[in-house]
């Protein structure tokens, strides 16, 4: 660990993680904060995914429901039990993660195509099991009095301290990425990712590292959408297990570059810019869907390492520093 | 009890059009390992095709599949050589993801033209009645097109030489290509004819439902879980497939409430996958 | 000289094949013994029982003492079992390096990441391939595929070595220096249990051969001996070619 | 070096204040794309017919000076996850003195938080589900009767005409029809009717076959149920194209639509609730009276009003009479000119709750039940319920479908 304090890419991190608390603040921005909470979901969202598909080479259409979930424990806790948002969280990420482990060794018996189709299912059948779940509010969702921010200091204070919440599990996220990336445990993935029979010839515990990475992977997602959804202060199924949103980091972790760190922190955050860009423009209002559908093609077609694969190429040396 | 038949033949009858509404996704699956998804919003392109070529040309519903199979098949080819042929040979994902950006367009465009409003084509043909239940002629009508849809393609594929080569290039491409086979050009025929059964699809539940633009995802979420129990690129296994969902909708609905159905379909769905990761109506080895 | 791999009547079938059929034999430490037989004759299949890719159907496999008839792969690689592919297996988008320090992370030292990668250097530079070490593996000629499978292996420090066919494919220069890499290898004191289709090759590295046809042991001895062993040339005489290498050889 | 960059970049973008004197900007939401695209549209044109006619007027009246009416919507792709995002942005960004509703109950739950958090007024005509105003508000206001009472009219009625009427109640999964038929169940339990089934299903729902079938199996005679506008209108042809021949149907929504003409036979002596009918005749203490209404709102959309408009026009006529009456456009003093409002309007008498626990729910206004039927030949909907706001005679039983 105390290795990676010598590697510049950490300290890159933890610039960036400053850069973003520090923006709005400066000016008391209060809509940068939104955009930029929103960007740092979407990072936290986008770098967990990367963990099974840009290090174990798994397309998992359904890391949304570690969001879902651990919105809905969160919002459960706070709202059913009045507990605290802190243990709310913890227990939120805890449980998601547990779930996750019990169902990788089911789920992640399958390869390629099947297992991204099982994860559809997953989605599908968890969504549909909520709307049926009537101590989570069935389909209806579940709704937080005002009163959840007073001992935060009152809304206008609460939403800061969400904030920094968000960029602070953003961090996490991106350090997680880059530690597993270094890591013992990185390396058998990527084997894994690279040739899952070879792998498991050389030694690499293949089961065993496959469920553990989809545990992992479950823990800060299912955080930020405790986070989001007390912010929200309401959750609803089809807004909590939200398929596009599933697809939606899958594309952005290609548009970074798979497998990479920055690449996929950086297309998480241009890709929602964009987006929110695209949503809020007059000119593009009606067709922001044909925008991004034709700029995303356009980037899949002629630009196919993503982001990261274009700066590998031009500026090689930049392999060295940026993971 | 006759409420549980009637629930069982209705759900053989739409089972059959689920079928064939997944037999162009497991088709180009299983020739070039591509998951099209484009394909709900090509069977929503046969549903506005059906309904400009009966509200504005007047034609009779079911005349309408002819020039969409043939639209469909250009369509197709089109899509083969825009986001589909640079992909083949590289991951996986890839063409996930073209394929992906060319549905937002689509579905974009869509959007733009005709908003999410819901359009309706009635068909009334006259249908069969037992006792209190009914079953609706085009539905009857529906399901025997599919069957007979299904039935060309399978001769299509068994017996003609480009059904054979379609065949041989899902087997086994580089085999093919050193035996002679022009295998991009089948490579996007295959994917014509994906997208022009999809377009046939689309056409026989526009007689059946009313739609949206938006109509496609589910079409498409079905055609999923149908692939997975019908097994890849088999279009008779997607049948077998489509009447065993129509039969687990129609056959559950009775005894379970209504909004459960949903949970039950895609518990079993992850389920089968992982007992049969090939399909429970695959038989042999090789796609096709 | 103890046995470091003992078979002991091990059988598979597959379908309505008996791939392999009570099979017995075992390797000695410090050897190299060489697995020779037919097409078809069982010997990939074999590997794959040893190594657990398949568990075998009957019989047992006993390595340094302990069972390990169909523990998983990465078990036995645990155990200090290595083996290559005849189908060369690179994780391509790594680099050799990157390759080798896989095997020596997960193989029977389960080394933390910088010790690994120290032993993959060597495992490379064993392999004569430091020049390529920053390269990606899908950039390697087959020839440096074939040496990237035996410095993983390698690097994983194993007891034992299964190669299989790790000559086929290669020109005559690029068997000679393979050859060479082999004989270093035994010389660090690991031991080889190899397949290879090549007699000339195989006759003068082995120590001991064993031949197996349609799933059973034919013959077992010193390369002379089962050269003259009559139903090895029997089954041998299918194939006039090698027949002769196989007179050729032992001559 | 890079990440700051970007960070640059994009505070260059998200950064552009806009500032106006004598405009008050009210903000939104609409559904120009996905599913809820053509009920968000009636709503979205009352809003703007409102904002056009204020402002042809001069603007809205606060003491001696003149406010012309600026509106900033976004489209919020009919989900619930972008709404918060936006209404923040139109809360922090683009400066919204006053906020609408977003379409359905749905999106206008996460919407509410917003205007709580920020202390925005919001007056809400597309959420008629009544938690988001229990949750101890101050800013929220519905214009419209709250989802409790969308199907009493219809309880009633069918009381009226068949006590032994056995009751099929079957809806979407969403939150809107579920609270709606929740308080129907009451209803119905109170007047003595029999229900044989309830049941909800998923709102992704294409093919209500098997749901036919078993309301037939269930030997059920009257319908209630629905959602939004997609699966009402599929199921209301498939009931007909199965022939399950119910004396009652009374669907959410998507009757009220007039697309819903497109299903033909189908459509024929369906009931729904509506909030408001080409037909109903208040006396308006401020605004138009609705046959001025209904003739200004045809020659600008040449399109019929139906009550997602009026209600969508009702935001803004209320809205407008609070700022009026409150000679200032401060939250504060706006917000108690609405908890004080007692008006009636084309749209029908206006009240709200002012308990803490109900704040901002609609007390005053009544819904009426429309029917389609056939006049001179087309269908056509009639106001059939409550007796005194009749336009035709109810029809009942529907008659039976022919082959």
């Amino acid at each position: 660990m105390l290795l990676m304090l010598r590697r510049p890419f950490f300290w890159i991190i933890a610039l960036a993680v400053v850069a973003f608390a520090l923006a709005p603040v400066v000016g008391n921005d209060v809509s940068m904060r939104e955009s930029l909470l929103l960007d740092a979901l979407y990072i936290t969202l986008a770098s967990n995914l990367n963990l099974m598909l840009g290090y174990a080479g798994y397309v998992n259409f359904g890391s949304i429901v570690f969001f879902g979930l651990g919105g809905y424990i969160c919002v459960w806790l706070v709202n059913s039990y009045n507990w605290p948002l802190i243990p709310s969280l913890i227990v939120a990420g805890l449980g998601v993660s547990g779930l996750a482990l019990i169902f990788g060794f089911g789920i992640l018996r399958l390869r390629g195509a099947f297992f991204a189709l099982a994860t559809i299912g997953v989605i599908e059948a968890v969504q549909a099991f909520v709307e049926n779940f009537t101590p989570w509010g069935g389909s209806a969702g579940v709704y937080l009095s005002g009163e959840i921010f007073k001992p935060l200091g009152g809304p206008a204070h609460a939403l800061w301290i969400i904030y920094f919440m968000m960029v602070a599990v953003m961090g996490l996220s991106l350090y997680l990425s880059f530690a597993i990336k270094t890591s013992k445990f990185g390396l058998g993935l990527l084997a894994i990712g690279q040739n899952e029979d070879a792998a498991a010839i050389l030694g690499v515990p293949t089961s065993r590292y496959k469920a553990l990475v989809y545990s992992v992977s479950a823990f800060l997602p299912a955080i930020a959408g405790g986070l989001y959804f007390f912010k929200s202060a309401f959750i609803q199924p089809s807004d909590a297990f939200d398929l596009s949103l599933s697809t939606e980091a899958l594309v952005v972790g290609m548009l970074g570059g798979e497998g990479t760190v920055t690449g996929v922190a950086i297309g998480a955050f241009l890709y929602e810019e964009l987006r929110g860009y695209l949503l809020t423009s007059s000119t593009f209002a009606n067709f922001q869907l044909v925008v991004s559908g034709a700029l995303l093609l356009l980037i899949v077609l002629f630009f196919p390492g993503g982001l990261m694969g274009f700066i590998y190429s031009r500026f090689p040396r930049t392999q060295k520093v940026l993971e | 009890m006759l409420g549980i038949l009637a629930s069982i033949i209705d759900g053989v009858l739409v089972g059959l059009v689920y079928g064939l509404a997944a037999m162009g996704l497991t088709l180009i699956w299983g020739v070039m390992d591509v998951i099209n998804l484009t394909h709900g919003a090509m069977i929503v392109a046969g549903m506005f095709a059906l309904f400009l070529l009966t509200s504005v040309l007047g034609l009779n519903p079911y005349a309408a599949l002819l020039p969409v199979l043939v639209g469909g098949f250009l369509v197709g080819v089109a899509l083969y050589w825009i986001s589909i042929h640079r992909m083949v040979g590289r991951p996986p994902l890839m063409s996930l993801l073209s394929t992906f950006a060319v549905n937002l367009v689509l579905i974009g465009v869509g959007t733009a033209v005709w908003g999410t409003a819901l359009f309706n084509v009635n068909v009334s043909l006259p249908g069969i009645t037992m006792g209190r239940y009914t079953f609706p002629g085009a539905h009857i009508l529906a399901a025997v097109l599919a069957a007979v849809i299904a039935a060309l393609l399978y001769l299509f594929l068994q017996h003609t030489r480009l059904g054979k080569s379609v065949r041989a290039v899902a087997n086994n491409r580089e085999a093919a290509e050193l035996v002679g086979i022009p295998t991009t050009r089948v490579l996007a025929i295959s994917v014509g004819l994906g997208v022009a059964l999809a377009g046939l699809s689309g056409v026989l539940i526009a007689t059946l439902f009313p739609f949206t633009v938006l109509s496609g995802d589910g079409y498409q979420l079905k055609g999923f879980v149908v692939t997975v129990l019908g097994g890849f690129g088999n279009p008779v296994g997607a049948l077998l497939g489509g009447i065993a969902l129509g039969l687990l909708e129609g056959a559950v609905t009775p005894f379970v409430p209504v909004s459960w159905t949903l949970v039950i379909e895609f518990v079993l769905f992850v389920l089968v996958l992982i007992a049969f990761p090939a399909g429970i109506f695959r038989s042999r080895r090789g796609a096709l | 000289m103890t046995a470091l791999l003992v078979l002991e009547k091990v059988g598979k079938r597959f379908g309505g094949l008996q791939a392999v059929k009570d099979l017995s034999f075992e390797v000695r430490e410090g050897e190299i013994l060489g697995l020779i037989g037919p097409n078809g004759a069982g010997k990939s299949t074999l590997f794959n029982l040893i190594n657990g890719v398949f568990a075998p159907d009957t019989g047992r496999i006993t390595f340094v003492g302990t069972d390990i008839t169909g523990e998983k792969p990465y078990r036995v690689a645990r155990h200090g079992l290595a083996r290559t592919h005849q189908i060369v297996q690179p994780l391509t988008n790594m680099t050799v390096l990157e390759n080798c320090t896989v095997g020596a992370c997960f193989g029977k030292d389960n080394l933390p990441l910088h010790r690994a990668r120290a032993a993959a250097r060597d495992a490379v530079a064993v392999t004569g391939l430091q020049d390529r070490a920053e390269a990606r593996a899908s950039q390697l000629t087959i020839a440096g595929k074939k040496r990237l499978e035996l410095a993983r292996a390698l690097a994983a420090q194993p007891k034992l070595l299964m190669l299989d066919e790790v000559l086929a494919g290669l020109n005559p220069t690029e068997v000679e220096h393979m050859i060479g890499v082999i004989r270093r290898i035994r010389e660090r004191g690991v031991t080889i249990l190899m397949i290879e289709h090549l007699m000339q090759a195989i006759m003068s590295l082995s120590d001991r051969i064993v031949v197996l046809n349609f799933g059973q042991k034919l013959a077992e001895g010193v390369p002379a001996e089962v050269a003259q062993h009559p139903q090895v040339i029997e089954a041998y005489l299918g194939n006039p070619k090698l027949a002769a290498e196989l007179q050729g050889s032992s001559a | 070096m890079k990440r700051l960059f970007l960070l640059a970049a994009a505070v260059a973008f998200v950064a552009t204040p806009a500032f106006a004197q004598d405009t008050i900007t009210i903000g939104f939401t609409d559904s120009q794309t996905g599913p809820l695209n053509v009920d968000s549209l009636g709503q979205q044109r009352g809003y703007e017919y409102w904002r056009d006619e204020v402002n042809a007027a001069g603007g809205i009246k606060v003491g001696d000076k003149r406010y012309k009416v600026k509106f900033v919507s976004y489209d919020d792709q009919s989900v619930g996850g972008r709404v918060q995002q936006l209404y923040t942005r139109l809360v922090t960004q683009d400066k919204a003195d006053f906020l609408f509703s977003p379409y359905s109950s749905g999106l206008t739950a996460p919407a509410t938080v917003i205007s709580e958090q920020y202390g925005k007024i919001m007056i809400d005509s597309g959420g008629a589900e009544e938690k988001p105003f229990e949750t101890g508000n101050k800013y929220l206001f519905m214009v419209i009767t709250s989802a409790s009472h969308y199907l009493s009219g219809a309880v009633d009625a069918l009381k009226q005409k068949d006590p032994n009427a056995k009751l099929a109640l079957v809806y979407s999964d969403d939150p809107f029809s579920k609270a709606v038929l929740a308080a129907a169940a009451q209803q119905a339990k109170a007047a003595g009717l029999q229900i044989v089934m309830n049941e909800s299903y998923s709102p992704s729902t294409t093919d209500f076959g098997p749901v036919v079938n078993k309301i037939v199996s269930s030997n059920a005679d009257a319908f209630l149920g629905g959602g939004h506008y997609s699966d009402g209108a599929t199921l209301a042809r498939q009931m007909h194209d199965q022939r399950a021949n119910m004396k009652w149907m009374s669907i959410l929504v998507a009757p009220s639509d007039d697309k819903f003409a497109e299903l033909g036979p189908a459509a024929l002596g369906v009931t729904v609730p509506s909030q408001w009918e080409l037909q109903v005749n208040y006396k308006p203490q401020f605004g138009p009276t609705t046959a001025q209404f209904a003739k200004a709102f045809q020659e600008k959309f040449h399109a019929k009003a139906d009550y997602h408009t009026a209600s969508g026009y009702t935001v803004g006529v209320v809205l407008q009479h609070a700022i009026e009456q409150a000679g200032s456009i401060d939250t504060d003093k706006v917000a108690a000119a609405l908890n004080a409002m007692d008006i009636t309007t084309f749209f029908g008498r206006i009240k709200f709750a002012t308990d803490a626990n109900h704040h901002g729910l609609q007390v005053a206004h009544q819904m009426v039940l429309a029917q389609w039927q056939m006049i001179n030949g087309k269908l056509g909907r009639q106001v059939v319920w409550p007796p005194e706001a009749k336009s035709a005679d109810l029809l009942y039983p529907i008659p039976a479908a022919t082959q």
